[in-house]
């Protein structure tokens, strides 16, 4: 008796599934959808931060124009060099070389103790900025709200006491918040670049110092000593990175910026961090 | 007669002025006369360093077609293009004239005192050559609206006299006192436009402005309309949808409406223009606040720092908490007392910290009264929290671009919320 | 009455989610927005319908027949059977919305093919065997335990979707408080309870 | 600043103390703190009424939970690092309780009212983010959670003030035959509401004398009179109707509600009760049966109305209460429990958002209304 349930059990079941699987296998005819599946592979092995620092609207259209051949895994910032040659190598196609970049913000606001007006509203760079041009004094400084800090997909952005500064090694240069801020204060600079000139304002150095101790005055100094590394805007020098010019610590001991302004990453953070203690004190 | 939404400011402190006739300042000895006032292209200065300048004397030309002209307030020495304080908050280049005390100057312009029979683009060239901006607080130069593009047909004009901010009295005294330049201005912008009988939309709190206006309308063709007292009723939008029950569509312009708005300062100025041949140098602006010592109206050249005008109003009671330039519902607060008189100035206020609203939120509950408020029906609190969750998105969708920043929804709001700063915010950012 | 029962009483009274406490997983992992809770509230009502209405002619018909007078139950096959038949149905399901919505197909991700595991579906499938119900009233229990999973799952997305744009204690968000929501919500249709 | 030497003597502003913020400078001058206090005032009748039926352990219940909700919210808000005063100080928490302890019956074992408030404010309100953000009314949340965790504790019914007297009509139908004649002995008597009473009697379908005599005890004039004063066993604040309408009068004067729900709310299950009770006399007692009892008059006033949870819209509104009314019927007629009220409206809070997103309004201007030059696109 067992044998025939057993014989029955094996029959239905063979033919639920020859049945089901023509089914299927027709289905799958009929609808086919041509894919690729280098675009799967290549969304695999892209962050998926989905940041838009290559300027597509996320990683999956970045891998779509990826696996067209249109752009080279290079063009993504987030991706380390290994995770690039990773892509190009599942992608059969040269990586291509962009160059790294990372955000700086050029302010020293919170050593120069900006003054700053009664605000009161919404805690937004952005909308700060639209009432009277913001509170504080200097229209071209950091406000320290931290809009930049929320458009982080990285997190590497803190405020401290006040103004933004850019974690370095958190940092991918995809410019979200240089898009963000409503100042220009954060500028996109070569990764490899040291040292920055803290301070954004083309307005005259007299003008400067009425509100702010740590602006740049101008003086010209930094372009005396080390030529085309330096141009003026305004009142304003600035490191020339377009040229790709790299200044150094012997040039910048040497330099020796009467303000101040011109600093490493590191020390820029150092002095943010001891500003604040310094307050609590 | 009135619009659907908005709100019933209490406590509107239109008492303070409206009873105090419109007084002349005396000659101060410096003016700084913006360059960049207007909407639009800001004209640029025929004038320099040095240079002697008669009153009404052309300072800077307009620049384009969305650009108005720029006339010295007094006579005197130009001491350069220099930057002041501006409106907005920044730094601002401004015309510095000193003056030499005899406030001479010819008219510019000849009179025309026919103009009920010349030709309107005459008339259309003087409202140009005198330099006539949207005095109500947009500054869009006049011109720009009497020139309606090929294919639309305006058939309504109406003067903006609702007046509907609470503190000014600005507009309320000019037409109290010189309804007939109002009339007049008002006949001449319909005569350019083709318009038959030009409309005065009044609220009724200004019942004797609205008598006044009365005794000239036949002798003008117009017709004064008393509205209702409703903030924002001097919105255009909301204005042409209370005189003719049109709404203009999302996104449009009066025009698309068939109707044409200018305030009624513009008609006077443009009285004169015609009559006197003279161009705008001045207007009357509302220096009050509940800590101002003796609120008023004052006719101010223009280019008159808000500190002098606080002086003629006997200057303060105690310090002011916030220095207001045009209405407390949409005025620009200021952050130094250097800031001079533009064309659109209607008012400098100043408001103890107690009087101006303290935002400070703690969680939309939902009441619905920005709802209810809102004239553009849209659902300002539904809008906030999506902008305060970054979601600018969710915010388009709920049409955040059809706000016209009116403040209806803050100021009913029980949570104090800072909800017109979220939207600007959101349209700042959705523009990018 | 019968019919108020299959239809009101498997979308109020003994909603699948809500009341029976079956297919948690996608209620939880598609519902942060209304269209995608829409997407899948169709897509498992159909899977429901006609998962109901196939295995049911495979337990009436097929599991249980006699041969020459001898009774042959193949009961112990139930489970086998029905998760073969929910899975087909999954993968054609899969298959034609990768071509009809490829939007709707990436936006439901791994949550498609996991139909196939969804308790509620074989749950529909195992209460109209074990109730004996003809393949009529099976079909129509299916579809409305479908519907009742869709609003379920609909209304759950949007007010999931305004709770996105409040600020719950950090520890609260996400997970969580969704796990809160559904449990407020299951003692709201609690109060349907002996409807029919 | 050269400006602030005196000029004439008068005293010029020097600019220190300016504040920058964006437009509006004004405010209306109302706070929350104004809202939820109106709301308590528009109950304070129906506490009133409590304590005038149910005696002064009501007052003792409604001080207790109110205490249990404040201290509830004192203490997340220590915890979650808000700030306690502002918090607390906005009455809300005050108000859930006030309403919590109005939907209690009064003779509650003092233990529940600290489980309610954690359920109402805790589970309620604070996980969501606060005040503003919960989908589900706070109070409604904890009652209905109590009903389901503790029925024996929530359905623990006392006689009110007059049910004591022998002149109450259909005494007999409320009481058990055997407490019937110790009703001196108030403090251990139970009772039965009318509508638990409706609901565990059978329910004949069809016309034919028996279905029309079915309920044809309730259609007592004497007995409506005194239901709407309040006079029977039920929730503490829920059996006054007298007391709650005094309440709609006044959020509505203090324009605190929209008062389309309460309005669309009661019409709703009056118009079901009343179709289903002509139909079919033998199913449901009369429309004004269901109007006078259970908790109809204090969930669509007090409840429904709650702004956070209903939706912004006066369309929306009425399609939240036309749902609120017809689900109450359905539990009511049909269901289990007794009483849906409260089941209704935390089944129609969770479709808010729906609704809210269905019945937004058309922008000013959105579609012209003129058609031969008004902007067409």
């Amino acid at each position: 008796m067992d044998n025939t349930i057993l014989l029955y059990a094996a029959l239905l079941m063979g033919i639920l599934g020859i049945v089901l699987g023509v089914i299927i296998a027709v289905f799958v005819k009929l609808f086919s959808v041509k894919s690729d599946p280098r675009v799967d592979l290549a969304l695999e092995l892209l962050p998926g931060a989905n940041c838009g620092g290559c300027g597509k609207a996320g990683c999956a259209d970045f891998a779509k124009v990826l696996a067209a051949g249109e752009v080279q895994p290079a063009n993504c910032p987030v991706s380390s060099s290994e995770q690039i040659a990773a892509i190009s190598l599942a992608l059969g196609i040269d990586a291509g070389e962009v160059e790294r970049m990372q955000a700086v913000v050029c302010c020293r606001s919170d050593i120069g103790e900006v003054r700053k007006m009664n605000y009161n509203g919404v805690q937004d760079c952005v909308a700060a900025n639209m009432v009277a041009g913001g509170p504080d004094e200097c229209r071209y400084g950091c406000l320290g709200l931290g809009t930049c800090a929320r458009k982080c997909p990285f997190g590497a952005i803190e405020i401290i006491g006040q103004v933004a500064v850019v974690h370095r090694e958190l940092c991918v240069g995809c410019g979200k918040c240089a898009a963000a801020c409503p100042r220009g204060v954060i500028k996109l600079v070569p990764a490899d670049s040291e040292y920055h000139i803290y301070c954004n304002s083309p307005e005259k150095g007299a003008n400067k110092r009425h509100f702010c101790k740590a602006g740049c005055i101008g003086c010209r100094k930094c372009e005396k000593l080390c030529g085309s590394k330096f141009k003026l805007s305004g009142f304003l020098s600035q490191v020339n990175y377009a040229d790709g010019a790299v200044v150094s610590g012997e040039e910048v001991r040497s330099i020796h910026c009467p303000v101040g302004c011109l600093l490493s990453v590191e020390e820029r953070l150092e002095a943010a961090y001891n500003k604040v203690k310094g307050n609590k004190k | 007669m009135t619009f659907s939404g908005g709100i019933h400011p209490v406590g509107d402190g239109k008492e303070l002025s409206c009873h105090q006739a419109v007084r002349t300042a005396p000659l101060l000895e410096k003016y700084f006369v913006l360059l960049a006032e207007n909407a639009g292209k800001p004209p640029v200065p025929v004038v320099k360093k040095g240079d002697k300048v008669k009153k009404y004397q052309l300072i800077a030309r307009a620049d384009g077609f969305v650009s108005a002209n720029l006339h010295a307030p007094t006579s005197g020495e130009v001491g350069g293009i220099v930057e002041v304080p501006g409106p907005m908050g920044v730094p601002a280049a401004a015309v510095e004239i000193i003056a030499d005390g005899e406030d001479a100057g010819e008219p510019p312009f000849e009179p025309l005192l026919n103009w009920e029979s010349i030709d309107p683009e005459i008339l259309k060239q003087r409202v140009i050559d005198a330099g006539l901006v949207g005095m109500g607080g947009a500054s869009f130069p006049s011109h720009v609206k009497l020139s309606p593009p090929p294919g639309k047909e305006i058939d309504t004009l109406i003067l903006n006299g609702a007046e509907c901010e609470p503190y000014l009295t600005a507009d309320h005294r000019l037409m109290f006192e010189k309804p007939e330049k109002v009339a007049r201005g008002a006949a001449i912008f319909g005569r350019i436009l083709g318009v038959r009988r030009p409309v005065i939309g009044v609220e009724i709190n200004k019942g004797d402005a609205i008598e006044a206006l009365e005794r000239f309308e036949d002798r003008f063709g117009i017709s004064v309309v008393p509205l209702l007292v409703r903030y924002p009723q001097g919105s255009e939008k909301q204005l042409i949808n209370a005189v003719t029950k049109r709404a203009v569509r999302s996104g449009g312009l009066p025009m698309d409406a068939g109707c044409v708005v200018q305030n009624v300062g513009t008609a006077a100025a443009l009285s004169d223009a015609v009559m006197k041949g003279i161009p705008l140098v001045e207007r009357i602006v509302t220096v009050t606040g509940d800590v101002v010592f003796s609120p008023g109206n004052w006719k101010l050249k223009l280019g008159t720092p808000a500190i002098e005008a606080v002086k003629l109003a006997g200057g303060v009671t105690e310090e002011p908490g916030k220095l207001i330039f045009g209405g407390p519902m949409m005025g620009f607060a200021q952050k130094s007392f250097e800031v001079p008189v533009a064309k659109n100035t209607s008012g400098i206020l100043l408001l103890p910290t107690g009087v101006s609203v303290n935002y400070e939120a703690s969680g939309c509950i939902r009441c619905g009264r920005c709802v209810q408020g809102c004239p553009m029906n849209l659902m300002p609190c539904l809008l906030s929290t999506a902008i305060e969750a970054d979601r600018f998105d969710l915010a388009y969708q709920n049409h955040v671009m059809d706000c016209m920043e009116c403040g209806s929804c803050a100021y009913v709001c029980p949570d104090h919320r800072p909800l017109v700063q979220n939207i600007r915010r959101a349209k700042a950012e959705l523009r990018k | 009455m019968k019919y108020l029962e299959l239809t009101v009483g498997a979308v109020l009274v003994n909603n699948f989610v809500l009341t029976r406490f079956l297919g948690i997983c996608p209620f939880l992992g598609v519902s942060k927005r209304l269209d995608t809770a829409l997407g899948m509230g169709g897509a498992v009502t159909v899977v429901m319908a006609l998962a109901s209405c196939i295995t049911s002619v495979i337990s009436n018909y097929l599991l249980v027949f006699t041969v020459n007078d001898r009774v042959i139950d193949l009961g112990f096959l139930r489970v086998l059977t029905f998760i073969l038949v929910i899975a087909a149905l999954v993968q054609l399901l899969e298959v034609m919305l990768q071509k009809v919505s490829p939007v709707l197909y990436r936006a439901l991700g791994i949550y498609l093919p996991l139909i196939t595991t969804n308790c509620a579906v074989l749950g529909a499938a195992t209460i109209n065997a074990e109730s004996g119900r003809s393949v009529w009233e099976a079909t129509v229990f299916g579809t409305f335990s479908g519907i009742g999973f869709a609003l379920a799952l609909v209304l759950f997305s949007s007010i999931r979707e305004k709770l996105e744009l409040a600020a719950p204690p950090k520890a609260f968000e996400g997970t969580p408080i969704a796990l809160v929501t559904a449990g407020i919500l299951a003692m709201a249709f609690a109060g349907f309870a002996g409807l029919c | 600043m050269d400006n602030s030497n005196n000029v004439n003597n008068i005293k010029l502003p020097t600019g220190k103390k300016l504040v920058l913020s964006s437009s509006p400078h004004l405010s209306a001058g109302v706070n929350l703190r104004q809202i939820m206090g109106g709301v308590l005032l528009a109950l304070l009748p129906a506490v009133f009424a409590a304590v005038w039926f149910f005696g002064w352990r009501a007052l003792g219940v409604i001080v207790w939970t109110v205490f249990c909700c404040v201290a509830a919210e004192a203490v997340w808000c220590k915890f979650a690092g808000r700030p306690v005063w502002k918090n607390v100080g906005d009455l809300s928490a005050a108000l859930t309780g006030v309403l919590l302890a109005l939907c209690l019956p009064v003779s509650v074992p003092l233990y529940v009212p600290p489980i309610g408030a954690v359920l109402a404010i805790w589970l309620g309100k604070q996980v969501y983010g606060g005040l503003g953000n919960n989908p589900f009314n706070p109070a409604l949340v904890a009652r209905v959670g109590l009903l389901i965790a503790l029925p024996a504790a929530m359905t623990l019914w006392t006689p009110s003030r007059g049910m004591l007297d022998a002149d109450y009509p259909e005494r007999s139908s409320f009481f058990r035959a055997a407490d019937l004649n110790e009703t001196e002995n108030a403090d251990a008597l139970t009772c039965a509401t009318p509508l638990s009473v409706a609901g565990t009697m059978p329910k004949i379908t069809g016309r034919s004398e028996e279905a029309e005599n079915n309920f044809s005890r309730f259609a007592n004039r004497d007995l409506w009179k005194r239901w709407f004063f309040g006079d029977r066993a039920g929730c503490m604040g829920e059996t006054s109707v007298l007391a709650l309408l005094i309440g709609y009068v006044i959020l509505v004067a203090l324009n605190l509600i929209n008062w389309r729900v309460p309005l669309f709310f009661v019409g709703t299950v009056a118009l079901i009760s009343s179709l289903i009770h002509y139909l079919w006399p033998g199913v449901t007692p009369e429309p004004v049966f269901h109007l006078l009892n259970g908790g109809l008059f204090l969930g669509a006033v007090f409840m429904a109305t709650d702004m956070v949870t209903s939706p912004i819209t006066g369309a929306g509104c009425v399609v939240f209460a036309i749902g609120c009314g017809v689900v109450t019927s359905v539990i009511r007629i049909w269901g289990n429990y007794p009483e849906g009220v409260s089941f209704a409206i935390l089944f129609m809070n969770a479709l808010v958002p729906l609704i809210d997103r269905w019945c937004g309004r058309r922008p000013f201007g959105y579609v012209p209304l003129r058609k031969n030059n008004g902007g067409d696109r």
